[in-house]
């Protein structure tokens, strides 16, 4: 097989992605500070480029490099919504950046690289595009989570995250060896080692045919599973979420928070359909568990939270959780993915606006993350308060939001299969306590008084981050209200998996 | 349907806030009159349905229907029968009468109106809502806005009492939510439409009922927990003191004018006829606690000091009126809960906006500050006399007809529960004369009183509407009750029906389980899973 | 519809819109303007009812208006209709005539209060109120009189309502009425479940289907509250009612509203609480009467309720210092003698002395008032006396009116009291219920003897002897301006002359006015009215004994205060147990402040610690430590997030290990 | 003895042995020396399988993804080490325990 | 012959590695990687990967180890910067937690088919078939990985940069930059 034109198109997302990536970061290098201003119009047509050329792939479902890659609808949605995270977040960027002196090429080029990992990570359908995949995108992530590494903080998360991150490679690594070694160790009796394809060995349909009862899938499969529990921060791998999320810059939490979500639930509903259809059961046993750890956990931590990134890190965790009953479900209904895919979206949306909303108020001297330092937001930034409230409710489940139809349909499914109906009622208790903590939020941006001085930012030089708050609360309400169009898509996208 | 009034409904007040909200914020002036526009131009749409109401038809009226999300069951159907169209009006009429009493409102003044308006728009939706999950939707949808009125311009513990009533609220709900989704697919519906997932639950012939003896339960108390929450029935009616207290006057006309009415309505709506015959398992319980509510309610106020917790522990004893007459199936008990329902709305509404005059006055709402009232501020002594006497049922105002065709319908089922009820009027004349008495007469004990102004032109417009209200229902309590009276009927006819109905479906099945293995006869302890 | 219909429909809304004009116009009109307005309402009312009345009489049929239908809710339905019949003609009468003559005199007598209009509105709003109660063809109609009543009552007795005192009053006048409401109400419940109906002609046509008495006469156990109580259903709806009427009309153990009810203007007392308001539990029970007689226990109890009242209040009286106070109990004790007639069987002989106690207790009321008006203010019998030359017209009037209370022929009392007393005695003299009967006329002749006393004590006091009071204060006393001598005379006049529409036949007289209820009360006991006849002679016994104990006590009383006015304060100096005695009456036996300690206080008490211990302590208790628990657990669970890496790789390795684990086993039992 | 088994058990050492020193050690540097540890330890993995089970191929997949997990190596490797030192200039340490402005 | 070569390796590998991370000074575990590096490299040969083998020196020890001891002596860690051991106990519990781990993959393994090793030709692994099959079957991923390994470079020269602000000097250095482009 030689890389022809198709699979070119077919990879064409990820190639403008990282285009654009080479060009922000040449554009930076060989131009003085004045064309700096450009480069979010840069990387935003980029990711709108990309997303474009996505949409384009709609309804074709196709592999390329050989079988490396399958761009369906699974893909595209997904890669969507990486996008999606990324232009919010490059637009939340632009007054951010300029603030706190990152504003220089690769920041968006590790950006739209990261970008590019998790599209492809979508797209992946052997084992080494996966790890590949993810590879990509945690790397650009540790980066941009110490970008601003004159802050402790910052690099301190990075190191963190970094060694985590590491960490979980070598068990996902060693997960996909033995996972190879269960192909091969089995595959003789089902032929495929006698094709002459070698790649098609690390194929995600090859695991497929390998027998449920052999232990070296076992024992990979389980090591994969740690390996992507990690990189969406399920208990009891989380550990890392709410320090990276805390120590990095605000847009960047948004962004890891969102795309990378949006990579790996992929990666994970693809293997879930494509290698592991036969284990529908002992997957979703397994993850129920972790589901409902990581619900209870986060949302548990999160109650005595006083910073807010590392509150929305924890909140964070509990949607994962949510996610992942949603991923359980799955096992059993189809929909249940389809519910997936709209929750991830509706997560994309509604943390890269809370997210954007602390990059909105960020001034030079840094953040503002103590729930404290929000006092009388309301009545200094009436708008700001109004769309961040609008935020909370959607992250609490409340409608009528994108959160809360996120919710219904995962719930609604988990509720449908009698033996997932503790999972979902341990969630809706969760989401009690969760409703508490989003509360504090509102509670303090209108209800108490501003601490003295404390002086919100003007939103004039700020029109990215203004526009970025913008869609994404359009975004939320809209999905909320009339989430049809989208669902239909969802399910597309998981019809064209199967 | 001609036009599609209701949708306007939910559309106006929305856009007004829009409106509202897009207006610079120095002019606050402008903001609250669009606001006041926005709601009179509602409650003119809202004229309509009680005109073109066709009083005979105790079906749906007004039905409009539209597809929302095919993929989920979901359907955008709204309607109106006579048990709700009369709480749609009071909604509409209300929501003009607090932007005025809301006037004197100078802090963010844009938020506030808005935040009314779109609570509008969500209690009018709650009402007209013909599916589950359209109401749960626009039910939840009131929690925020209310939750900033009380806690952005309440009083001065508002914030605790803005988290309680919010936790509160939720907590209840999402059960609820579980139950919703459960239903729909236990149902074998696989729809959220209420009219088809009643059918459903409650088959006519003799295939197998959907939900097991314990399902049902479980259901049932998903529903009524959410609604009792929001009645509120003893004892989960602590926040309501909190709230009201805590609440500005709209705030607190809003909560009991119509708040409230969501429990008891959704009690009527959706608790009972989707499980009527686990409602009746449970009547006399829910009758127990309405009873007490209506006792330790009135109790209550006679050991408040602040005049606003005073009323508010009253609403907890009118509505347990309400819920009295909703669990005996007794036509006249059932009409008179959904009048009280309004009545109280009007007279507890009024009775709020009595107590905001005082307290944009001296800003105090204890009795101990006032006293010899009346010699000052003759014309408001008329007034809240007036509605202090509707509040207590006198003949001739609303209170009474509602609360005697209640006593009375429940009498001629239940003796017990009515005649303690009763004595609920008693008390009721106790406390509220004890009020006035207190807030009027005596002599004038602080001299800030001595030169309280009467009511205003203002004043009297968001008092006048209620009073005349007040007496056209005592007088000509027919208008109003023989557009009730057919939907009453009907639903009665309807909910005894089932009732026996699938009474002696349970007792079938058990039989013929009982025949069959002894031991799979599911007990009342059965467990959820 | 004809013209006597029409005014019937006309008459009560002329006291409303009497009431809307000075209620909402009472600025305008002023006072003359107010006092003019309400006065027309009131006297228009009765020119209008006149008509009503004539073709009442003439034909003896009773005269309807429908005006529209009121409630209407399945089987529930009921009009706004009025009813005229040969019972309510009466009550019509008296309250226009008696009301209009009131308003006339309160003319005179408020002249110089401030708020005029308000007075005459809230009168005529009572004239309203209980012209529906009379006049309502249905019992629901009544209840809203009942309650209107009830609730001008209350706002006339707090008329002055910067004195919290007299607040207060009306206060505990409504609350206490609202017992008996509630009474009232559970009868109406009751009645509606067997008769489907409020309507009387209903409710009187269906008494003879059998069915329904039957389900009526159904006793059932009440074990369950007291040890083993039978009580029929007619019998616990007569007892609501009862309880109904006892509250209005002031019976044991709800009479304690009345005598505080003084509080109020004088011409009120004299209106609502002798005349008119408080007797319409006599009136409400005699539109009933058919279903009272089916239940004996009941009727019993009213007489025995009412003997004891008539007796207590009676006694209570005797020791008043306060001139209305006197005639409050005195009214009590009156109308513990209309219940003790009805009580045995006497509905005519009740309503009788209804009609005319209305006058001659109205008379002395106003009496009393014009002596208070003179003496400006002045209400204590110890400063009174000698009034007789400065207020000639009132003491005359007030004279007859002490006649014709104490039951001295030939003036109204006499004859109505004579048939109450008879009533009582009958069931003794007749030898058919011996003990029963002795009781009870026992209790109505001691009742009346003290009447006479206290009424002769308070004239006495009043009028004759030297002056008590300060000299400066006697010699301001004036007589009244005409607009309340006029009433005096007018109602002296019918306190003398009423009598002689109910001569018994035991006087060869023609009874007519018990002829003319006949039709519409019951007759109970059937024995005795069957056997009437054959009793004169005994029954002019008792008159002989009644009227000279009537002359004797009155004598003595006379003798007392005239001649040995220190006497009552020997006696008690002389034995401390009689002092004792005395003070106990003079202190109403504590009765108020025993209702404060057993009622009122711990009411109050149980409330407020339900609002402590339930409400704060246990509920809202329940939920801060759930909050709070939930912020400890979370508090604890952060901790756990201690920052180390290391710490973080150990959770990832349990994970794994758990992850390897679960696959290993389930996919390895495979 | 050369067998699969044999190849694969010094594989798991090493690999646990990495994650041993991830786990026990705080010096940032030698952390990640073990994370290269634990990577080789898997090559060996991918290469035995590659091994044994050669196919028809005569360079199986394994040695492909062997090449892949070096390049990630070092990548990761860069990164990681300037991440080390960016973190070193703000707090003058390489003690992971020092790591604590960020927790609970 | 070739099995004692593959024990002897095999010892060299599991010492190297427990130096490693038995050594208080990174230093010592620096250069005692070396070892470890060389035994793998040595497994590698006798399991016929000989162009991995090669590549395992080259990579690891050249590059890597390089980086690491290149960032070790610029750092020039003093005592308290190099910080101190973690308490036994916990040390034991890591060992114990490793062994068990080490147990569960091992129980997997073991219970693969046990299979005889399968005869190969020479030029099996050899740097030509390995190039074959990668640009062949694997280009995607070769392709990729020169992505990877520029936004690793050009993360790493944006964190190692002294401070912010406008960034100073070439931030990616040509021969990695076509990877991104293509």
């Amino acid at each position: 097989m030689t890389l022809g034109a198709h699979d070119l198109q077919l990879f064409s997302p990820v190639l403008i992605l990282l285009g654009t990536a080479a060009v922000a970061v040449t554009a930076d290098l060989y131009s003085g500070k004045i064309e700096r201003g450009a480069l979010p119009f840069i990387s935003l047509g980029g990711t709108v480029a990309a997303a474009i050329s996505l949409l384009s792939l709609w309804g074709r479902n196709e592999e390329a490099f050989g079988g490396a890659l399958r761009i369906d609808g699974l893909a595209v949605v997904m890669g969507l919504a990486a996008c999606a995270a990324t232009a919010l977040s490059v637009l939340m960027s632009a007054s951010y950046v300029r603030s706190s002196g990152i504003d220089f090429g690769e920041y968006y080029g590790l950006m739209l690289t990261a970008a590019a990992g998790a599209v492809m990570l979508a797209q992946a359908n052997d084992l080494m595009s996966v790890f590949l995949g993810i590879e990509i995108m945690s790397i650009a992530v540790y980066c941009l989570t110490g970008i601003t590494r004159d802050r402790e903080k910052s690099t301190e998360a990075a190191m963190k995250y970094f060694i985590m991150g590491a960490f979980s490679t070598g068990f996902l690594l060693f997960g996909i060896a033995l996972l190879y070694g269960a192909v091969v160790t089995t595959g003789g009796t089902e032929g495929i080692l006698q094709s002459p394809s070698q790649s098609s060995l690390l194929r995600l349909d090859a695991l497929a045919r390998v027998p449920a009862n052999t232990p070296l899938l076992a024992a990979g499969l389980a090591l994969f599973l740690v390996g992507a529990a990690f990189k969406v921060g399920a208990v009891p791998f989380h550990a890392w979420t709410p320090d990276a999320y805390e120590g990095a810059p605000a847009p960047v939490t948004g962004f890891m928070a969102g795309v990378v979500k949006a990579g790996v639930f992929a990666a994970l509903l693809r293997s879930a359909t494509v290698a592991f259809p036969h284990l529908g059961l002992e997957w979703g046993g397994a993850l129920a568990f972790l589901a409902a750890a990581t619900m209870v956990v986060g949302n548990v931590c999160a109650l005595a939270q006083t910073n807010l990134k590392r509150l929305l890190a924890y909140s964070s965790i509990g949607h994962t959780g949510v996610i992942l009953v949603g991923i359980v479900v799955a096992s059993e209904t189809e929909h249940a993915a389809a519910a997936v895919l709209f929750y991830v979206i509706a997560y994309v949306v509604m943390t890269a606006g809370s997210f954007g909303l602390i990059s909105l108020l960020a001034r030079e001297g840094g953040e503002l993350e103590d729930i404290s330092q929000f006092s009388g937001l309301a009545s200094r930034r009436p708008a700001a308060a109004a769309a961040m409230t609008l935020f909370m409710a959607s992250l609490a489940g409340i409608p009528p939001t994108a959160g809360f139809m996120g919710k219904f349909l995962i719930f609604r499914e988990a509720i449908q299969n009698r033996e997932f109906l503790w999972l979902a009622i341990t969630g809706i208790a969760a989401s009690v306590v969760s409703a508490y903590y989003y509360l504090k939020i509102v509670v303090a941006m209108y209800m108490r008084d501003p601490a003295k001085g404390e002086e919100f930012p003007k939103g004039e030089d700020r029109w990215g981050a203004v526009l970025g708050l913008g869609l994404a609360s359009i975004a939320t309400i809209a999905l909320g209200i009339c989430p049809a169009k989208v669902l239909e898509w969802c399910n597309a996208a998981i019809q064209s998996v199967r | 349907m001609s036009a599609p009034i209701l949708s306007a409904l939910l559309v106006i007040p929305v856009a007004g806030a829009a409106l509202v909200a897009l207006l610079p914020r120095e002019n606050a002036r402008e903001a609250k009159l669009a606001a006041l526009l926005t709601a009179l131009l509602t409650f003119l749409v809202s004229i309509p349905l009680w005109t073109q109401f066709r009083p005979g038809n105790a079906a749906m009226q007004f039905v409009e229907t539209r597809a929302w999300v095919p993929a989920l069951g979901l359907t955008y159907k709204v309607g109106v029968d006579g048990i709700s169209v009369l709480l749609v009006i009071l909604t509409t009429l209300l929501m003009p009468i607090c932007v005025l009493a809301s006037w004197s409102i100078t802090d963010r003044v844009k938020e506030y109106m808005a935040a009314f308006l779109i609570l509008e728009s969500a209690m009018i939706g709650s009402f007209v809502a013909q599916d589950l999950l359209l109401f749960y939707v626009f039910w939840e949808a009131m929690l925020i806005p209310m939750l900033l009125i009380i806690g952005v311009w309440g009083g001065r513990r508002r914030v605790y009492a803005a988290l309680k009533f919010f936790l509160f609220t939720i907590v209840g709900s999402l059960p609820m939510f579980v139950a919703i989704i459960y239903l729909y697919f236990k149902s074998g519906a696989q729809t959220f439409d209420l009219e088809t997932l009643r059918a459903a639950l409650n088959p006519a012939g003799n295939e197998p009922l959907p939900l097991t003896v314990s399902a049902a339960r479980w259901c049932f108390f998903a529903f009524a927990l959410a609604f009792a929450v929001k009645v509120p029935i003893w004892p989960l009616h602590t926040w309501l003191p909190d709230a009201h207290v805590e609440a500005p006057t709209a705030g607190s006309v809003i909560l009991a004018g119509v708040l409230l009415k969501m429990g008891t309505y959704g009690l009527l709506r959706f608790a009972i006829p989707l499980f009527p015959g686990t409602a009746a398992e449970f009547a006399p319980i829910m009758i127990v606690l309405a009873v007490i509510g209506v006792i330790y309610g009135s109790l209550m106020c006679l050991a408040q000091e602040d005049m606003k917790k005073l009323i508010a522990y009253s609403s907890v004893a009118h509505l347990g009126f309400c819920v009295l007459g909703m669990f005996v199936w007794n036509d006249k008990a059932l009409s008179g809960s959904i009048l009280q329902m309004v009545n109280h709305g009007i007279s507890t509404g009024a009775l709020f906006l009595c107590v905001g005059v005082l307290y944009e006055r001296r800003h105090t709402r204890l009795l101990e500050d006032f006293g010899g009232i009346a010699k000052v501020m003759p014309w408001y002594a008329a007034v809240l006399i007036i509605v202090t006497l509707s509040s207590i049922g006198l003949p001739g105002t609303n209170g009474f007809i509602g609360e005697f065709l209640i006593l009375l319908g429940t009498f001629q089922v239940k003796k017990l529960p009515a005649i303690f009820a009763s004595t609920g009027v008693v008390l009721g004349a106790a406390y509220m004369l004890w009020m006035a008495q207190r807030v009027l007469f005596g002599r004038v004990t602080h001299e800030e009183n001595e030169h309280l102004g009467d009511l205003r032109g203002r004043e009297w417009a968001t008092l006048l509407p209620l009073l005349v209200l007040i007496f056209a229902i005592g007088v000509a309590p027919n208008v109003f009750l023989n557009r009730v009276a057919p939907t009453v009927e009907n639903y009665n006819r309807q909910i005894r029906a089932a009732i026996r109905h699938e009474n002696e479906r349970r007792e079938a099945e058990n039989r013929h389980r009982a025949l069959m293995t002894p031991l799979e006869a599911p007990g009342p302890g059965d467990s959820r899973k | 519809m004809n013209e006597a219909s029409r005014c019937l429909a006309v008459v009560p809304f002329l006291c409303l819109a009497g009431f809307l004009a000075n209620g909402l116009l009472g600025r305008r009109l002023g006072r003359n303007g107010g006092a003019a307005v309400g006065v027309a309402a009131a006297i228009a009312s009765f020119l209008f009812s006149i008509p009503v009345a004539r073709e009442v009489f003439s034909t003896g049929e009773a005269v309807k208006a429908d005006l529209f239908s009121w409630i209407d809710v399945s089987d529930l339905q009921v009009k706004f209709a009025f009813l005229c019949d040969r019972l309510s003609v009466i009550m019509l009468l008296v309250v226009t005539g008696v009301g209009s003559l009131i308003h006339l005199y309160s003319a005179g007598y408020m002249a110089h209060d401030a708020s005029v209009p308000r007075y005459f509105a809230y009168l005529n709003l009572f004239m309203f109120s209980m012209l529906l109660l009379v006049l309502g063809d249905n019992l629901l109609l009544m209840f809203v009189g009942w309650e209107g009543v009830g609730l001008c009552s209350y706002l006339l007795i707090g008329f002055w309502f910067e004195d919290p005192e007299k607040a207060y009053a009306g206060r505990k006048a409504f609350i206490v009425n609202r017992i008996g409401d509630f009474g009232f109400a559970l009868g109406l419940f009751a009645i509606f479940m067997v008769f489907h109906s409020f309507d009387y002609e209903t409710i009187r046509a269906n008494l003879g289907d059998s069915n329904i008495r039957e389900k009526l006469l159904h006793t059932f156990d009440l074990g369950i509250w007291f040890v083993d109580v039978k009580l029929s259903l007619v019998g616990a709806i007569t007892l609501a009612f009862f309880l109904g009427a006892a509250g209005k009309s002031a019976q044991i153990p709800l009479y304690v509203w009345l005598p505080d009810a003084m509080a109020g203007p004088t011409p009120v007392s004299a209106l609502i609480h002798a005349a008119t308001m408080v007797t319409s539990g006599i009136y409400m029970i005699c539109r009933l009467s058919h279903l009272f007689v089916m239940a004996p226990p009941t009727m019993d109890i009213i007489a025995g309720v009412g003997g004891a009242t008539a007796v207590f209040a009676a006694l209570m009286a005797l020791a008043q210092n306060d001139i209305k106070k006197v005639l409050a109990y005195s009214t009590v004790s009156q109308l513990g003698l209309m219940f003790l007639a009805l009580g045995t069987g006497g509905f005519s002989a009740g309503f009788f002395h209804v009609f005319t106690h209305a006058f001659f207790k109205a008379l002395l009321f106003l009496g009393a008032g014009s002596v208070i008006h003179a003496l400006s203010g002045e209400q204590d019998l110890r400063r009174m006396g000698g009034l007789k030359n400065k207020l000639p017209a009132t003491f005359a009037t007030m004279l007859i009116g002490t006649l014709a209370i104490t039951g001295i022929p030939p003036f109204a009392g006499f004859f109505s009291k004579d048939e109450i007393l008879w009533k009582a005695w009958e069931g003794c003299l007749t030898g058919q219920n011996v003990g029963h009967g002795l009781v009870l006329g026992l209790l109505g002749t001691v009742a009346s003897a003290m009447t006479a006393f206290y009424m002769f004590r308070l004239l006495t006091m009043a009028f004759l002897g030297a002056p008590r009071g300060s000299a400066e204060a006697h010699s301001h006393a004036h007589e009244s301006p005409w607009t309340m001598t006029l009433p005096l005379i007018v109602l002296a006049i019918c306190s003398v002359a009423a009598g002689f529409l109910n001569v018994p036949h035991a006087l060869h007289g023609g009874a007519h006015f018990s002829a003319w209820l006949q039709p519409v009360v019951a007759a109970w006991p059937e024995i005795a009215t069957a056997q009437h006849v054959s009793h004169h002679s005994a029954e002019r016994g008792l008159m002989v004994v009644s009227t000279l104990i009537a002359f004797g006590v009155s004598g003595f009383a006379l003798w007392i205060y005239l001649k040995r006015p220190g006497l009552p304060a020997e006696v008690i100096q002389k034995s401390p147990g009689l002092g004792q005695l005395y003070a106990l009456v003079r202190d109403k036996f504590y009765i108020d402040e025993a209702y404060d300690r057993v009622v009122v206080r711990p009411v109050k008490l149980t409330a407020f610690a339900l609002w402590i211990f339930v409400d704060v302590l246990i509920i809202d208790m329940f939920i801060n430590v759930a909050a709070l628990v939930a912020e400890v657990v979370s508090e604890a669970a952060r901790r756990l997030q201690d920052g180390v890496v290391g710490t973080y790789a150990v959770w990832f390795l349990a994970g794994a290990m758990l992850l390897l684990g679960y696959f290993l086993y389930i996919l390895g039992a495979a | 003895m050369l067998t699969l088994h044999n190849c694969l058990l010094l594989s798991a050492i090493l690999f646990a042995t990495g994650v041993f020193g991830v786990i026990a050690r705080r010096n940032v540097l030698i952390v990640l020396m073990s994370i290269e540890l634990m990577l080789n330890g898997v090559n060996i993995a991918f290469v035995s399988f590659a091994r044994f089970y050669p196919g028809s191929s005569q360079a199986p997949a394994g040695h492909v993804f062997v090449l892949l997990t070096m390049a990630v190596a070092a990548a990761e490797a860069a990164v990681g080490l300037a991440i080390v030192i960016a973190w070193f200039r703000n707090r003058k340490t390489t003690d992971t325990e020092e790591m604590r402005s960020l927790r609970w | 012959m070739r099995d004692a070569f593959f024990v002897a390796f095999s010892f060299l590998a599991i010492f190297g590695g427990f130096l490693t991370v038995s050594r208080r000074d990174p230093m010592y575990s620096a250069l005692s990687l070396i070892l470890f590096f060389g035994a793998i490299s040595g497994v590698m040969m006798i399991l016929a990967a000989p162009f991995l083998a090669l590549m395992q020196l080259m990579v690891y020890a050249g590059a890597i180890l390089v980086l690491f001891i290149f960032v070790i002596m610029l750092l020039a860690l003093r005592g308290e910067e190099i910080g101190g051991e973690r308490p036994w106990p916990l040390q034991l519990l890591a060992g114990i937690g490793c062994a068990v781990l080490f147990g569960l993959i091992a129980a997997a393994m073991l219970r693969a088919p046990f299979q005889a090793l399968p005869k190969v030709g020479p030029e099996f692994g050899s740097p030509e078939q390995v190039g074959r099959t990668m640009f062949a079957e694997f280009v995607l991923p070769f392709e990729v990985v020169s992505v990877l390994i520029l936004a690793a470079t050009m993360g790493a020269v944006v964190l190692a940069k002294k401070n912010l602000g406008k960034p100073e000097g070439p931030a990616v250095d040509a021969p990695k930059d076509h990877g991104g482009t293509h």
